[in-house]
This record gives structure tokens, C-alpha cells and sequence, in this order.
């Protein structure tokens, strides 16, 4: 499937010094952008442009898992759908896009967030973190992977990016956490297969791995 | 500007809800630009058209009628200002929540409501059994003495204005108006109770079909836009300096002889010892 | 259980790495250059025809590239449904969609479309369709008789009865069978409950909605959906699309669950794919929350009339039973039938009779759902045998253990005069096990305690369901490198089944685990024809097929030592990715040696040549594998013993609070008997997550729709409530156990264990609920929530609906 | 009507970094601005194409919104500190405990780290007819569905209806009623301060509105005097699941008890009336009396008094009198 994936990653350095009429108009020719083109060119309600303090911009700059990403976002954009389209971080998933189902959740400057129910402009200058970016950059996994991995989590899997991410946060937390307090932490996820006494199995071997370290 | 208001049913298909607030503006517009009409056309026209009534006194002395004549019963007058209380309350009610001024109107405007209706219903009764039925309603002669006074107006030939009975046309027409609408509300009224709580009768929202639904709050409305002008209207003559006797008549029931001889034909509207005021 | 070295071992899924760093692909996670989005237009009534379409304003907006309308659709059969519709039978349901450059767009030109509906009569509840003169679903008719459809009124029945919350006897129905004779059996009983119950429907609602990605390349269609079966969604797939199968590239690695919504796909997944075509770019159709809940298929409900007859030991002897079944507006789906049957099997009554129908309505349509039939059998019966066994003065386990069925029992429907058998059954034996090892006398000693206005409630319930069916491939190719590739069609849903029934492969072949490697989900990988990923089929039948492969793959590996080194095939063992002579382990070659000498020698070795009895499917992958190494296919041919069914008994503790009505579930374990455990970590997660989704059932996942308008109210997780992690147990792990007794029919005794845990655990949560109000409470219906508990409490407070009501 | 959901209409996006920007923005756009707090209650209405304002101006940046501060006479709570700040802060949990209790029984854990205390109280009503966009009395139309012969109202109002029948949602309402709080409100005509009891109106004096802001309002901060700083507190909150689900009901009180008597106490309860129920009547009876069994019940069926359940929600009369029952003997049972 090599040939037909490819996501419109903006990176910083390819985006410096170029103005934002000229980027746009990039977008529009290379077909690259799986955002609104036209969307660009209009604006909603025939509203003229806002000129009044505190107008956004739509080129924007998000520290995503360390990284800075130049990313041209509509003002209705979700994080969720940001990280997806724009930045090929599918690893975020849209389970209900309603914050009724966790499966979206990421870190937003260390808090378990929906991202389905965040605008990607809300994140600006603060620090987003997905479950791309929990591997260690030599495939250590953290702590909290490696107990799914241990322990066999999760059935479909759908949910465990979202769930993932709030362990993380558990584990950053409250690594003593007991599993009561786990099942407390872990509820904004939901889990069709309903496997949640796996899940807590698996929250409360993270938290160990998080307290003692993981088994080398 | 809009004459009805359409919404959607939960199908997605467009229905009426009601008349156009912009009505209501329209109608309070048109009553203040009647008043505004009425104030010049009384300053320039009405004083052309005086005309002595000297030398009559004696005559209708001479001919029992009395110096002081009752115009309205107590009950009439009870009727009337009641009438007139539970409707300003029904207008206040009904309208200044949507001009803006919010607060808990619904329980008092169904009240009144029934007040309304109540008073309505005795009035029907009572001037159809006990007053002159026939007095209030527009009859060919009206018609007729109208198309002459319209054409003396134009300043065109035409046959002497006889004065009228009890009410005149002015009157009648107004009377005609204010019970269109009345009825109109009244009905639809009624049946809206349905739709709120009230301690009359159980709510059904479905007790119609949803563009019956629709009529019904469209009629309702637009009684009530037309009521705000006549109101306006009705208050204005009532405070003009020319037509106060009648105003006192309503409160104190009789006008004088020589108001009677000025606006009356004592042939069509009878009086004798019997009308005269008790007082 | 035998000694086996990796089946019932705890190890990595291949696929568990690129999910925990969200590597795993879904449908939607896939992109093509210059790809479309398409947004649907549903219909916003329960049934209705569209009287006008106009859609040139919708076409005209810069960036809109295609419309695909109902009529572009191949008719579809009734009562068939095509995937839109210009006469939706149900609210949500899809009449056209718009693919345009961004969804934004493609949302502003649906409501750019010009569309007026001519609303026609809808019913939600089955029973006012029976009325005389009451409407149908479908303008062609309100059920199935056979083949055709029909349309039936009951008016003979007193529908008073109805009105007060009474299921009639006496109405027509479509099907019916007995065994035995009913009234003979009722006369012999010592105790009969006669009563009316009710099974709510309820929606599937997988976290990952059925959204689908296609495009067409050199005629090819590519097709990423979400899927539980890979093998057995291509054909219908392209089927849908009007391809051939050769011309349908499958991509589905990954399926963010389906629960049986998803057993083959889903229809809807045409639209994205012919849209594609239309418009020459790729399609991607993200299928929203709510569009799931439309489309996205349920649980059918049944309003059922069941009669029980007790003998006084507790003993079942007699059942009728008169079902409606809420059918949606498509399709034929028969889980009433499946509820008579595990209630025959459940109870083993010598005597009953079974009547039973399904009526059409204008909800979302039906669809299995993870043991279909089973699980309202369950919800409706298990808390009659409770009631008796308290009205007998019986141990609650002791009356489901004396009804249990034991051995190759005969239940169901009979086939010509004759019920069938179960291939095996433990379920005493899981019994006997769990009422040790879960203390029920312990448990017995809690319940009715109370705290406050906290009541302890304890409750149990059997469950059983199908376990798996037999006869389909097993397809491995041993490389040059040593490595052992298994293909299999199963998908990947996250019971990790095409994972560990793959196992079977290696332990015949005696080899670490380390030296497979799984294939799976993408049909240009070469796939054999596989058991659909649903009715807990796979497990059973894919050990039985990997197991056929393995051995195969073990002779031919013995053949081809013999070849070399000379002696017989006989003479020579497999082990540890070696081939070696008996006695000479020097006489050896390695999986890769004899994989090189496999290409040399062709024919059965290469895979150029094939059985005659594998699936056309299989053929055309190994043919395809063919010379790459040592390829083996091999039909699953061992011998069957009846229908595969497996058993589950839930033990739930709940605390009810009688001045709240809320319920909490303090500890939920389950005993089961589903022959050899191949993996104990995914085995407990089935269990468990089953159980779980049970408690959904029992608790409060439902739809509720607004009778007036035939519209859905409670279209949000937050209004139908799929059960979150506070509703489930969490101050302890919870404890499961197996009667570890191997299936006969399977070589490695295995059986499916997807199905049965959910009544288990929705069944014991009913009885442990009625326990802690003290028994004989009469809910007779489910979800039990917290307002009927505190109605049920207080007489003075007027009953919101009757026990029959649906979607309230 | 095609129904399209999960896709937001474009609008103009401002994230102001001072009130007074937020302010000046509001005027331009009138009644076509919207005010974006947590966001939890926007997206839905949004996501759902039932409402589409041109400008949306998000709070999130103006700082000065976010604090949470003690005065002289209490605790000042801006109003877009997150139910986390709230749940987490010293202040609130050692005066104040019941309103964190509250916040964190507020939908998920997510939600509570997004969404905002003047979210959290000034969210609309959760109706599912209305927030469907069915076109009843509360979305401007004549009818309300809830409220037919034939409607599903589970969930809605035993009190405090007129016309439409929907329950204010919010957790953390009750629990500010209780405490006497006082809401500040800002526009750019200037600053008012509302007592939270009036903060909240009911259908029959505001139908399309839950609360006293009108548009081109903000809610800045929210006020909590110590007068009932540590006294005995009691929330509780019935619902259908443990997370995300509004109150079917719920109970808020603040009782001063010296000696096992009552001197003083609040009794609020939400999710069965269209605004937070104060109930007075059964405050006058509790006050000077010894806590005990007797005088909780007493107060439990005075709080029902002239209820008025519809066809599917009797059962909340049972459940608001048990609470309030609760509230006063201050325990569960």
C-alpha cells in the first residue's frame, strides 16, 4: 500500500520564509492537502474576514510529540482530525467524535484530553502528545505499552490508543494508584469489547513496571 | 418582512407555527399612523363639519326625555372594564416577552384568558336578552349614511346625514373588528390550552393534527396583532377630549340630554323615562 | 489436558506491537492521492418515499465530484437491502451520498440537495403491526412466511391482553416444532410459570464504525473497510460491487470490532467503492457515530409468552414458547430460533413446543449479534428457573446444574422427527468446578445482606452457544528462510483467534512459534478459504484446518527427508523447525533446506500441484504461492460429532440501593466448558468482555425512539449507554475457570468461546438483581434500570410501560 | 432536511487574550456569536449543524478567566478554570469539598479536564428532542415533544416546568445554589452580579434560555462567600452509568449543625426541574431541629410537594425525596 498513502506533513523547515498565500496555493497544486482547498478560498457566511483582535490564523505551528509541525488548520478543526489528516498521526482514533468514547484521547501539556472535542487552534504553544510518540526512539517501549504487550490487552484494539494515553498520564501521576483508583482514572474510555478487567490488569502492571521498572 | 413564521416538523418538512412577529410591529405601526391620521384629520375636517343643535332642548324636555339618559347598564359597564383589564393583561402578557421583557406570563395570560372568555360569554348573553341587540350590528342604513358622509366629505352632493342610533358606525365597525378577533383568539385560545399546563384540562400536544396546530397559533396570533391595534386605537378615542362623554358614560353609565340631542336621532335610538339614569 | 508445547501457553500476537504504537492500521487510516470524501444523505423519516430529488444545486458547488443515487444501485432482492434506497424503511436510513473534495464540502452539498419525502405508515412495536388494521413496515408485507413475504394480523387474540402487558396465544406464526407432547409435559409438572417477557433490541455499536476506503486501479478494485472475516467477505464484497472476486482487492488487517455487525462487512462499504468509480479518485466514507447507530445493525428484540413446567426436584419438563421477534426492515435473521434451541439445551425439556415469528418494523435492521438468539434465551428464561428453583425450595446452582445437558445430548429443532446432538457438553462438570472455586456457599451467605439501604443480590445463570462448524482450509507455505508462513481468511477482530488457532499448525509441525509468521487480511496476500469470523466458528475450525495443514506439511516434510536421505517417510520426525531421522538426529534437514528441495521437486510439494478438495478460493491463492517454497493445502476432513456448542455459568454480586434504585456490580466470575483453552490471556478477555457486554444487556443498553414520530431519542452513547468501566467490576481481578474437558471433535479438543459469555453474564446480573430485591420480583423484561427497580419498589408510583413495550 | 452530523459549519475563529477583546468581539457579532468555554456542550450543537454562529470566540486564552482566588468574603472561581482546577485546588476541597465532589462526578475524567466550572453551569439543557433539533417551544417553535401523550421523558421534569419540560443537566449548579453564590457577569456596558439562585430561570420566564446571560454576556467568575465554608456538606447523584450520564437527580446541601441541631441548612437539587430546586419549605422545617430519621423524612416529602411527574419519570418523585431524605440526615441510608 506503499504507493497510495501519504499524508500532508508540513514541516517546519519546508515552511519557513514561505508566505502563507504562496503555501496555500501550493497545497491547491500538488492536490497534497486533504483539507477543505476550497475552503481555503471562501469564508463561511459570507462573513468578511475578520479584522477584530483575536482573529485566528489558519497556518499554525503544534508541538506534537516534541516535534513543531507547520500545519494550515480551519478554525472548526479538531485536534483529532488535524493529527489524522494533516499530520498522518492515525494512531488517534475517532471512535464517536462526541467525547463519549476515550478512543481520541491524547496528552494535551501532560492531560488526557479528547481531541475529538478540542480545536486544533485550542493547542497552540502547548505540548500534544500521541501514542506515536510514547516509543522510545530506539523501540524501547514505555512502560505502559509494554504491558499491554505483556499482558495481552485489549481485544479490537480501537480503543487503546485513547486508553493508552490516559494510563500514560496515570502512570505520570500516580504510578501507586490502586486499581480501584485505576478504573477512576481510566472511565472517560470506553472499551466495546468490554474487556475493562483485562484493561485494569494491564493499568495496574504499568503502573508496577512505572514504580519498579520493567522486566529487562 | 415576514407574514408567517414556518418551522420544520422533526421529518424535516416545513410547517406553519405561527404568524410573523413582524405583524406585531406592522399592527402597533399602523394603530400609532391611524392616531397620528385621526389627531390632523379631527384638527382640520371635524370643525367644518359642526353643526348647531340650538333650540332642541326644549323640545326633547317637552318630549320626556330625560336630563340625564343611561347609555350603559352597571353590568354592561362591569362587562366592559373587565373585558378591557384581561385584555391589556392578555396583551401584556402575550407580547412583552417578545419584545424583550421576560418574565413568568404564561399562567397569567391562560387566566386571563378565561376571565376573557367568561365575560364574553355574558356578554353575549346579555345583549342578546337583555339590551337592544340590533344596535350594535351594522345595518343597510349604516351602509348607506356612510356612502353620504364619505361624499359630503369629498365635498360632493349629498342627502342630509341623519344622526345616528346608540352606536354609530364608527362604533359598530369597531365592535364588528374587536369580535372577529376576539372569537378568533378566544377560539384558538381555548384550544391551546392543550398545550400548556393549566388546571382546566390535561395537556395533549397532539390532540390536533400539526398543521391544524399550526392554523390555530396563526389565528391566535394574528387576533392578537390586530388587538394591539385596535387597543391603541380604542385607548385613543377614549382619551380625546371629544369623545370623553362617552368615556364617562362607561364609567358612569349615562350621558347628558344635550350630548344625546348633539350625537343621537331619538328615533333610532329611543328614550324615555324608563332609560333614564337611576342616579 | 494434553501436553502440548504452545497451545494453552500465554504468548505475543503478531499483531499486538503495531496496535500498542498505533501502527495498526483501520480503515480509515488508510490515504490515496487526490482521495474524496463522501458524506450520506439518510433519510429522516421511519418510512417514507421520495417523491423528488433534485440535486443539481448540490452537483453545481465548486469541489463536489460525484453522486451516487439508489437508482445507480443493482436492484436488491426483497426483503434484501441495496445500501440506498429511495424508499427508507427505517429512520437514518442512507438514500444518497456525495463524494467531494473535503467532507466539509461534501456535508454542505447534502444540504444543498433538494429532496421531498412522502411520508408513509411506519410501526415500531411488532405487536401493533399484528393488530387488525395496524401498518406494515413494508409496503410488501410485515414477515417472512418461508421464502416469501407476508403479511399477518392476529385477529383472533384478545388485545386487551396486549395493552396490559400479556403476550396472546393463539396468534399465527410462521414457525413452529415440537418435541415431545407440551401438554402431557405440563400435566406431569409439579410447578408451571406461565409469563410474558420481553428482550429489548439493542445496537452493536463496535468503537470503530463501519467506515470503508476504495479505489479502482487498473480495473482492480482496492477496498479498505472494517471487517471480521477477510476470506468470506470478498465474494459478497464484490458481489456488492459488481466485480468478480478476482477483481477485488481486500485490505482489512485490522477491524475495530464488530460483535457480528461486521461478520462480512457491511453493504455500505459499496457506496465509497462505486462512488470511486464514478468518480475516477479514491472515495473515503467515514461513517459517523450516529450513522452507526442507523446502520450499523442490532440485536433483534423478542416479545416472547413462556411457559415452564417444573417437576419439584427442578427438572425441566416441559417448554412452549410463543416468540415475536422485532426483525427491522431487512433481511431474515432467525434468532428466535436460536432462542428456542439453546433454551432446549439450557433446559433439556423432555417436552416443548416452539412458536415463532418475526415482524417486520421501521428500526434499523438486524443483524447477529455475538450469540444471536442466545443471549435473549438467557435474559428471558434464566430468571424464570431462577423464580422456580426459589418457589421449589432449590439451590439456584443446583437447579441449573440438574437441567444442564451432559454428554452428546439431543436438542433444538428436530430435523425429519429426530433433534440433533451436541458434539460435547461439561457444563456440570464447569459447575461442580466453580462452585468450589467461587465459594457459592459463600456467595449464597452474602446475599439479601444489607447495608443501609444497600442490598446484596447474588444471582447465576447458564448460558450456551454454538461453538464452531468444520470443513474449511488450512493454507501454509514453509520458505527458503525456515520461516512458516500460515495464510489464514479469518480476520482480525481482536480475539486474536486467526492468531491462536495458526498455533495448531506449529505444534503438528512441533515447532517453535518463533518460526511463524501469520498472514492475514489483505486478500492480495493470498488467503484460503476460511470460516467467517463470527459464531465463535473460527477457533474450532481453524485448529481443525491448521491442524490438517500442519500435518500435512509434516509429511510432505517426511517425504522429502526420505527423498534425500533415503528410508521410509516413516522413519523420520519433525521437531523444532528440523526434519530428522528417528534415531539420527545427524540425518536432519532444516525447514529452509527442505523448502529449497520442495521448489526443486514441484508438483505437491511446490503447490503446483493441489487437493482436489480444497476451496476454489484456496486453489487460486496456492497456485499463487506456488515455487516459493514447500506450500501445503489441506481441507479440515476430521470427523464430526454433532454441533459444537459451548457453556458459560456467570456469578454476579451486585449491590442494590433500594432508596436510588442504582445498581452496582461488585464481582462478576465465570465457569465455562469450551473444550481445550488455546490461549489463556485472550480466553479470560472473552469471558469477561462477553460477561460485560452482558451487563449492557441487563443494565441499560437500549434504544429509545418516540412513538409519534418513529424517531430515535437516544442516538448518543450518552442516552443508550454502552457499559463504561465504572459499570463493571473494579476493586478486584475477576475470576474465570474451565471445566478443562477437550472437545472429542477436535484434534486439539477446542471450542469457540465468543458466544456464550455474554447471556452468562447479562443472565446473572437479572437473577442477582431480582435476589437482592428478594426474589420473585416480576421485571420479566430487559434492560432493568434503576427507575423500574424503585417503581417496582414503591406500588403508588404508576408504571411508565408494560412489561411488552419496545424501545422505551 | 438532510441531517448531517459530526461535520462543523465553517465560522470565524477568535481566541482573545483579554476580556475586553472577548467583549468587543461579542458586540460585533451580536446574536451570531457564540462563546466557547470547554467546548463539551458547543461541539454537539455545532457538530449537529443545529446552530451555526458566524464567530466563535474561545475564552481559552484570556488568563485572567482561568483563576481561582480568595477575597476577603470567599473564594472567587474564574469561570474558565477546568473542573480539574476546581476538583485539584487546596482551597475549594478543604472549604469548599462539595463543589469538587460535584465537579468530579461531572461526565468523564476527560471532560472534567476540559470543560469549565461556567460551562459546567451554564450548559443547556440535555433534552433529547430539543438538542436533536426538533423544532419545540425551546428551539423557538409551539410544542414541546417531551411533553405529548406518546413522549419519552424519562429524564425530564417533576417540578418547575411550564410549557417545556427539560432539566438543567449541571452537578456543580445545585452545590453553587446551596452555597450562596453569586455569578459576575460581564458585557460592555459593564458588570453585574447575579445570586445564583437567580442565575438560573426557568422556562417560564425565559424558555429558550437556561440561564440570566443574554447574548453579548460573558460570565467571568463565580463567587462563593464562606458563609457555608466548611459546614456540613452533602452531594449526591443518581444516575444510569457510573461515568458520563447526567443526573437523573441529584442533591446538594449545606447544613450548620452545632449540638446535632440544624441552625441553619440549604437543600438544592437539580436534573428534575428546569433550573436548580431550592426547597424552601423544607429547609423551614429542618432548621432547629435535631438531625435524626424523622425530621429527613419530613424534609423529603416536603421537597416533593406539587411535583408533577409525566408518563415515564414517576419515579423520580420517589428518588428526589429519598435524596433530599439523604441530604438531611447528611449519609447514604
Amino acid at each position: 500500500m506503499g504507493d497510495v498513502e501519504h499524508t500532508q506533513v508540513q514541516t517546519t523547515t519546508e515552511q519557513q520564509g514561505v508566505t502563507r498565500r504562496g503555501f496555500i496555493k501550493g497545497v491547491i497544486a500538488t492536490g497534497a492537502s486533504v483539507s477543505a482547498s476550497n475552503y481555503v478560498l471562501r469564508n463561511g457566511h459570507g462573513v468578511a474576514l475578520a479584522q477584530a483582535p483575536g482573529a485566528v490564523e489558519r497556518l499554525v505551528t503544534l508541538n506534537v510529540n516534541g516535534q513543531q509541525r507547520r500545519v494550515d488548520v480551519m478554525p472548526q478543526e479538531t485536534l483529532a482530525m488535524t493529527l489524522r489528516y494533516k499530520l498522518g498521526l492515525t494512531g488517534t482514533k475517532i471512535g464517536c467524535d462526541r467525547a463519549e468514547c476515550g478512543a481520541c484521547t491524547v496528552l494535551v501539556d501532560g492531560v488526557p484530553q479528547y481531541s475529538c472535542s478540542t480545536l486544533s487552534h485550542q493547542v497552540r504553544g502547548r505540548e500534544v502528545q500521541t501514542i506515536e510518540g510514547l516509543e522510545g526512539a530506539d523501540g524501547t517501549l514505555h512502560p505502559v505499552q509494554q504491558a499491554v504487550v505483556d499482558l495481552q490487552g485489549f481485544q479490537c484494539a480501537f480503543c487503546m490508543p485513547g486508553f493508552v494515553m490516559n494510563m500514560v498520564a496515570l502512570t505520570n501521576e500516580n504510578p501507586d494508584a490502586t486499581r480501584g483508583e485505576c478504573a477512576h482514572h481510566l472511565a472517560g474510555n470506553i472499551c466495546r469489547c468490554i474487556d475493562y478487567n483485562k484493561i485494569l490488569n494491564v493499568a495496574e502492571k504499568a503502573c508496577e513496571y512505572t514504580r519498579n521498572g520493567m522486566r529487562s | 418582512m415576514e407574514l408567517f413564521q414556518w418551522g420544520t416538523n422533526p421529518w424535516g418538512q416545513e410547517t406553519l407555527i405561527r404568524v410573523s412577529w413582524d405583524l406585531l410591529y406592522l399592527f402597533f405601526w399602523a394603530g400609532i399612523a391611524f392616531i397620528v391620521f385621526h389627531v390632523v384629520y379631527a384638527a382640520v375636517w371635524l370643525p367644518k363639519l359642526a353643526r348647531a343643535n340650538g333650540g332642541q332642548e326644549e323640545a326633547a324636555a317637552a318630549a320626556g326625555i330625560p336630563e340625564t339618559i343611561e347609555r350603559h347598564t352597571l353590568w354592561a359597564r362591569i362587562f366592559h372594564w373587565v373585558m378591557a383589564a384581561s385584555m391589556l393583561v392578555l396583551l401584556v402578557t402575550g407580547f412583552f416577552p417578545i419584545i424583550g421583557v421576560q418574565f413568568a406570563w404564561v399562567t397569567i395570560h391562560w387566566i386571563a384568558g378565561i376571565v376573557l372568555t367568561i365575560s364574553i360569554l355574558y356578554h353575549i348573553v346579555h345583549a342578546t336578552f337583555y339590551l337592544d341587540f340590533w344596535s350594535i350590528w351594522i345595518l343597510p342604513d349604516d351602509m348607506d349614511e356612510a356612502v353620504q358622509r364619505v361624499k359630503r366629505q369629498m365635498g360632493q352632493e349629498a342627502s342630509e346625514i341623519k344622526k345616528h342610533g346608540k352606536y354609530p358606525l364608527d362604533h359598530k365597525l369597531f365592535h364588528t373588528a374587536v369580535m372577529l378577533a376576539g372569537l378568533a383568539v378566544i377560539g384558538t385560545g381555548l384550544v391551546m390550552m392543550f398545550r400548556i399546563e393549566n388546571a382546566l384540562v390535561p395537556r395533549n400536544a397532539y390532540l390536533l393534527s400539526e398543521p391544524t396546530w399550526g392554523l390555530m397559533y396563526t389565528l391566535h396570533g394574528l387576533g392578537a396583532v390586530l388587538f394591539v391595534m385596535l387597543t391603541l386605537t380604542h385607548i385613543y378615542f377614549a382619551i380625546r377630549p371629544d369623545k370623553f362623554w362617552l368615556t364617562k358614560s362607561m364609567l358612569f353609565g349615562s350621558v347628558e340630554r344635550e350630548r344625546y340631542l348633539d350625537h343621537h336621532d331619538p328615533d333610532r335610538w329611543v328614550v324615555n323615562k324608563e332609560s333614564a339614569s337611576k342616579s | 489436558m494434553a501436553d502440548y508445547k504452545l497451545i494453552g501457553k500465554n504468548y505475543t500476537t503478531p499483531d499486538i506491537l503495531a496496535k500498542v504504537t498505533g501502527r495498526a492500521k483501520y480503515a480509515e487510516d488508510f490515504r490515496a492521492e487526490g482521495m474524496l470524501f463522501a458524506k450520506l444523505l439518510v433519510s429522516p423519516m421511519p418510512h417514507a418515499r421520495v417523491r423528488r430529488l433534485d440535486t443539481s444545486a448540490a452537483m453545481a458547488m465548486p469541489g463536489v465530484e460525484a453522486i451516487l443515487t439508489a437508482d445507480e444501485l443493482p436492484e436488491a432482492e426483497a426483503p434484501q437491502e441495496a445500501g440506498l434506497t429511495n424508499e427508507p424503511l427505517y429512520e437514518g436510513e442512507p438514500i444518497l451520498a456525495i463524494a467531494a473534495v473535503d467532507e466539509e464540502t461534501a456535508a454542505e452539498a447534502i444540504e444543498a440537495v433538494q429532496i421531498d419525502f412522502e411520508p408513509l405508515p411506519f410501526v415500531l412495536d411488532p405487536m401493533d403491526s399484528l393488530r387488525p388494521g395496524g401498518p406494515n413496515a413494508r409496503l410488501d408485507g410485515n414477515t417472512m412466511a418461508g421464502r416469501d413475504l407476508s403479511t399477518i394480523k392476529w385477529d383472533s387474540v384478545d388485545w386487551s391482553e396486549v395493552d396490559r402487558g400479556i403476550m396472546p396465544l393463539g396468534g399465527e406464526v410462521t414457525d413452529e416444532w415440537q418435541v415431545g407432547d407440551v401438554e402431557a409435559g405440563f400435566a406431569e409438572a409439579d410447578l408451571i410459570l406461565d409469563e410474558s417477557v420481553f428482550s429489548a433490541s439493542l445496537s452493536h455499536q463496535p468503537l470503530e464504525t463501519r467506515t470503508a476506503m476504495a479505489y479502482w486501479q487498473n480495473g482492480k478494485c482496492f477496498m479498505h473497510c472494517s471487517t471480521q472475516s477477510t476470506a468470506r467477505t470478498e465474494g459478497g464484497m464484490a458481489r456488492w460491487i459488481g466485480i468478480d472476486p478476482t477483481d477485488l482487492v481486500l485490505i482489512a488487517e485490522y477491524c475495530g470490532g464488530g460483535f457480528g455487525s461486521k461478520i462480512s462487512s457491511s453493504i455500505q462499504a459499496r457506496i465509497p467503492a462505486l462512488l470511486s468509480r464514478k468518480a475516477g479518485k479514491p472515495v473515503m466514507m467515514r461513517v459517523t457515530r450516529q450513522e452507526e447507530n442507523f446502520f450499523g445493525r442490532a440485536r433483534p428484540g423478542i416479545q416472547a409468552r413462556a411457559k415452564f413446567g417444573f417437576k419439584s426436584d427442578g427438572r425441566v419438563v416441559a417448554i412452549d414458547l410463543t416468540m415475536v421477534q422485532d426483525g427491522g426492515p431487512y433481511g431474515r435473521s432467525g434468532d428466535y430460533m436460536s432462542c428456542a434451541d439453546q433454551a432446549s439445551l439450557m433446559y433439556q425439556p423432555e417436552h416443548m413446543r416452539v412458536r415463532g415469528m418475526t415482524v417486520y418494523t421501521n428500526t434499523p435492521p438486524r443483524g447477529a449479534q455475538r450469540a444471536p438468539g442466545g443471549v435473549q434465551a438467557v435474559a428471558m428464561f434464566a430468571p424464570i428457573v431462577d423464580k422456580a428453583a426459589r418457589q421449589l425450595d432449590l439451590d439456584r446452582l443446583d437447579i441449573i446444574h440438574t437441567n444442564a445437558p451432559q454428554g452428546q445430548a439431543l436438542f433444538g429443532r428436530p430435523r425429519q422427527g429426530r433433534q440433533g446432538n451436541v458434539s460435547s457438553a461439561f457444563p456440570k462438570e464447569a459447575i461442580d468446578k466453580a462452585r468450589e472455586e467461587f465459594d457459592w456457599e459463600g456467595m449464597k451467605a452474602r446475599s439479601g445482606q444489607r447495608n443501609g439501604s444497600k442490598v446484596t443480590g447474588v444471582g447465576v445463570a447458564i448460558s450456551s452457544y454454538s461453538a464452531g462448524t468444520s470443513g474449511v482450509d488450512g493454507l501454509l507455505v514453509i520458505r527458503p528462510d525456515g520461516m512458516v508462513e500460515i495464510h489464514t481468511g479469518v480476520g482480525n477482530l481482536g480475539t486474536e483467534s486467526f492468531s491462536d488457532t495458526s498455533r495448531a499448525a506449529m505444534e503438528a509441525l512441533d515447532t517453535p512459534w518463533e518460526q511463524a509468521e501469520v498472514v492475514w487480511g489483505d486478500t492480495s496476500k493470498h488467503l484460503p478459504w476460511s470460516a467467517i469470523q463470527g459464531g465463535s466458528q473460527t477457533t474450532h475450525g481453524h485448529t481443525r484446518s491448521n491442524w490438517a495443514a500442519g500435518l500435512e506439511a509434516k509429511k510432505r516434510l517426511q517425504e522429502i527427508a526420505a527423498d534425500r536421505f533415503g528410508g521410509s517417510a516413516d522413519s523420520f520426525e519433525v521437531g523444532n523447525g528440523r526434519v530428522f531421522r528417528r534415531g539420527n538426529r545427524g540425518q536432519a534437514m532444516t525447514f529452509g533446506q527442505a523448502a529449497e528441495r520442495a521448489i526443486q521437486l514441484g508438483g505437491v510439494y511446490d503447490g503446483s500441484q493441489l487437493p482436489e478438495d480444497i476451496n476454489e478460493m484456496t486453489t487460486r491463492s496456492a497456485t499463487a504461492l506456488a515455487g516459493r517454497g514447500l506450500v501445503v493445502a489441506a481441507k479440515d476432513n476430521f470427523e464430526t460429532g454433532g454441533r459444537n456448542m459451548s457453556f458459560c455459568i456467570g456469578f454476579a454480586e451486585v449491590e442494590v440501593d433500594t432508596e436510588t434504585g442504582a445498581v452496582v456490580l461488585k464481582d462478576y466470575k465465570v465457569a465455562s466448558d469450551a473444550g481445550t483453552v488455546l490461549h489463556p490471556q485472550n480466553f479470560a478477555g472473552q469471558v469477561h468482555g462477553g460477561g460485560i457486554q452482558g451487563f449492557g444487556v441487563a443494565l441499560g443498553q437500549k434504544w429509545v425512539m418516540d412513538p409519534q414520530w418513529g424517531l430515535h431519542v437516544a442516538k448518543r452513547f450518552y442516552s443508550n449507554r454502552p457499559p463504561t468501566i465504572l459499570d463493571a467490576p473494579h476493586d478486584q481481578e475477576l475470576a474465570w475457570s474451565v471445566a478443562d474437558e477437550p472437545d472429542p471433535f477436535n484434534p486439539l479438543g477446542a471450542k469457540g468461546i465468543g458466544e456464550a459469555p455474554v447471556g452468562a453474564g447479562a443472565g446473572a446480573v437479572l437473577n442477582a438483581i431480582s435476589d437482592a430485591l428478594g426474589g420473585n420480583v416480576d421485571f420479566n423484561r430487559s434492560p432493568i434500570m434503576g427507575d423500574m427497580i424503585l417503581t417496582m419498589l414503591n406500588p403508588e408510583l404508576d408504571e411508565a410501560h408494560n412489561k411488552l413495550s419496545t424501545h422505551v | 432536511m438532510a441531517v448531517i452530523r459530526d461535520k462543523m459549519p465553517a465560522f470565524q475563529l477568535f481566541q482573545p487574550a483579554s476580556t475586553e477583546e472577548a467583549l468587543g468581539v461579542l458586540d460585533q457579532y451580536g446574536a451570531d456569536a457564540w462563546v466557547l468555554a470547554g467546548g463539551l456542550d458547543t461541539w454537539d450543537w455545532l457538530k449537529d449543524r443545529v446552530k451555526k454562529p458566524a464567530a466563535v470566540v474561545d475564552l481559552g486564552g484570556v488568563s485572567e478567566l482561568s483563576e481561582i482566588r480568595s477575597l476577603g468574603g470567599g473564594l472567587e472561581i474564574g469561570a474558565m478554570a477546568t473542573l480539574r482546577d476546581v476538583i485539584r485546588h487546596p482551597e475549594v476541597s478543604e472549604q469548599f469539598s462539595m463543589l469538587a465532589d460535584s465537579a468530579s462526578q461531572a461526565a468523564s475524567p476527560q471532560i472534567q479536564n476540559q470543560g469549565t466550572l461556567g460551562g459546567n453551569v451554564g450548559q443547556d439543557t440535555r433534552c433529547w428532542y430539543y438538542r436533536d433539533g426538533w423544532s419545540c417551544y425551546r428551539a423557538g417553535g409551539n410544542i414541546c415533544y417531551a411533553d405529548t401523550p406518546t413522549a419519552m421523558n424519562r429524564e425530564h421534569a417533576i417540578l418547575g416546568a411550564s410549557r417545556c419540560v427539560a432539566v438543567n443537566p449541571s452537578d456543580t449548579a445545585p452545590v453553587l445554589v446551596a452555597l450562596d453564590a453569586e455569578m459576575v457577569v460581564r458585557n460592555s456596558t459593564g458588570e453585574r452580579v447575579i445570586p445564583a439562585q437567580d442565575f438560573f430561570i426557568g422556562p417560564a420566564v425565559d424558555i429558550m434560555r437556561m440561564t440570566a446571560l443574554q447574548p453579548g454576556d460573558i460570565l467571568t467568575s463565580i463567587r462563593i462567600p464562606w458563609t457555608w465554608a466548611n459546614t456540613r456538606f452533602y452531594f449526591e447523584k443518581a444516575r444510569d452509568r457510573a461515568v458520563w450520564d447526567f443526573p437523573l437527580a441529584n442533591v446538594a446541601s449545606a447544613a450548620k449543625i452545632s449540638n446535632g441541631v440544624v441552625e441553619d441548612i440549604r437543600i438544592v437539587a437539580n436534573g428534575v426541574a428546569p433550573y436548580p430546586v431550592r426547597f424552601l419549605a423544607a429547609e423551614d422545617a429542618v432548621r432547629g431541629r435535631q438531625v435524626g430519621q424523622a425530621v429527613a423524612m419530613e424534609a423529603g416529602e416536603l421537597a416533593i410537594n406539587g411535583v408533577r411527574p409525566l408518563r415515564h419519570n414517576a419515579y423520580k418523585v420517589t428518588l428526589l425525596r429519598n435524596l433530599v431524605k439523604r441530604s438531611v440526615q447528611g449519609a447514604e441510608a
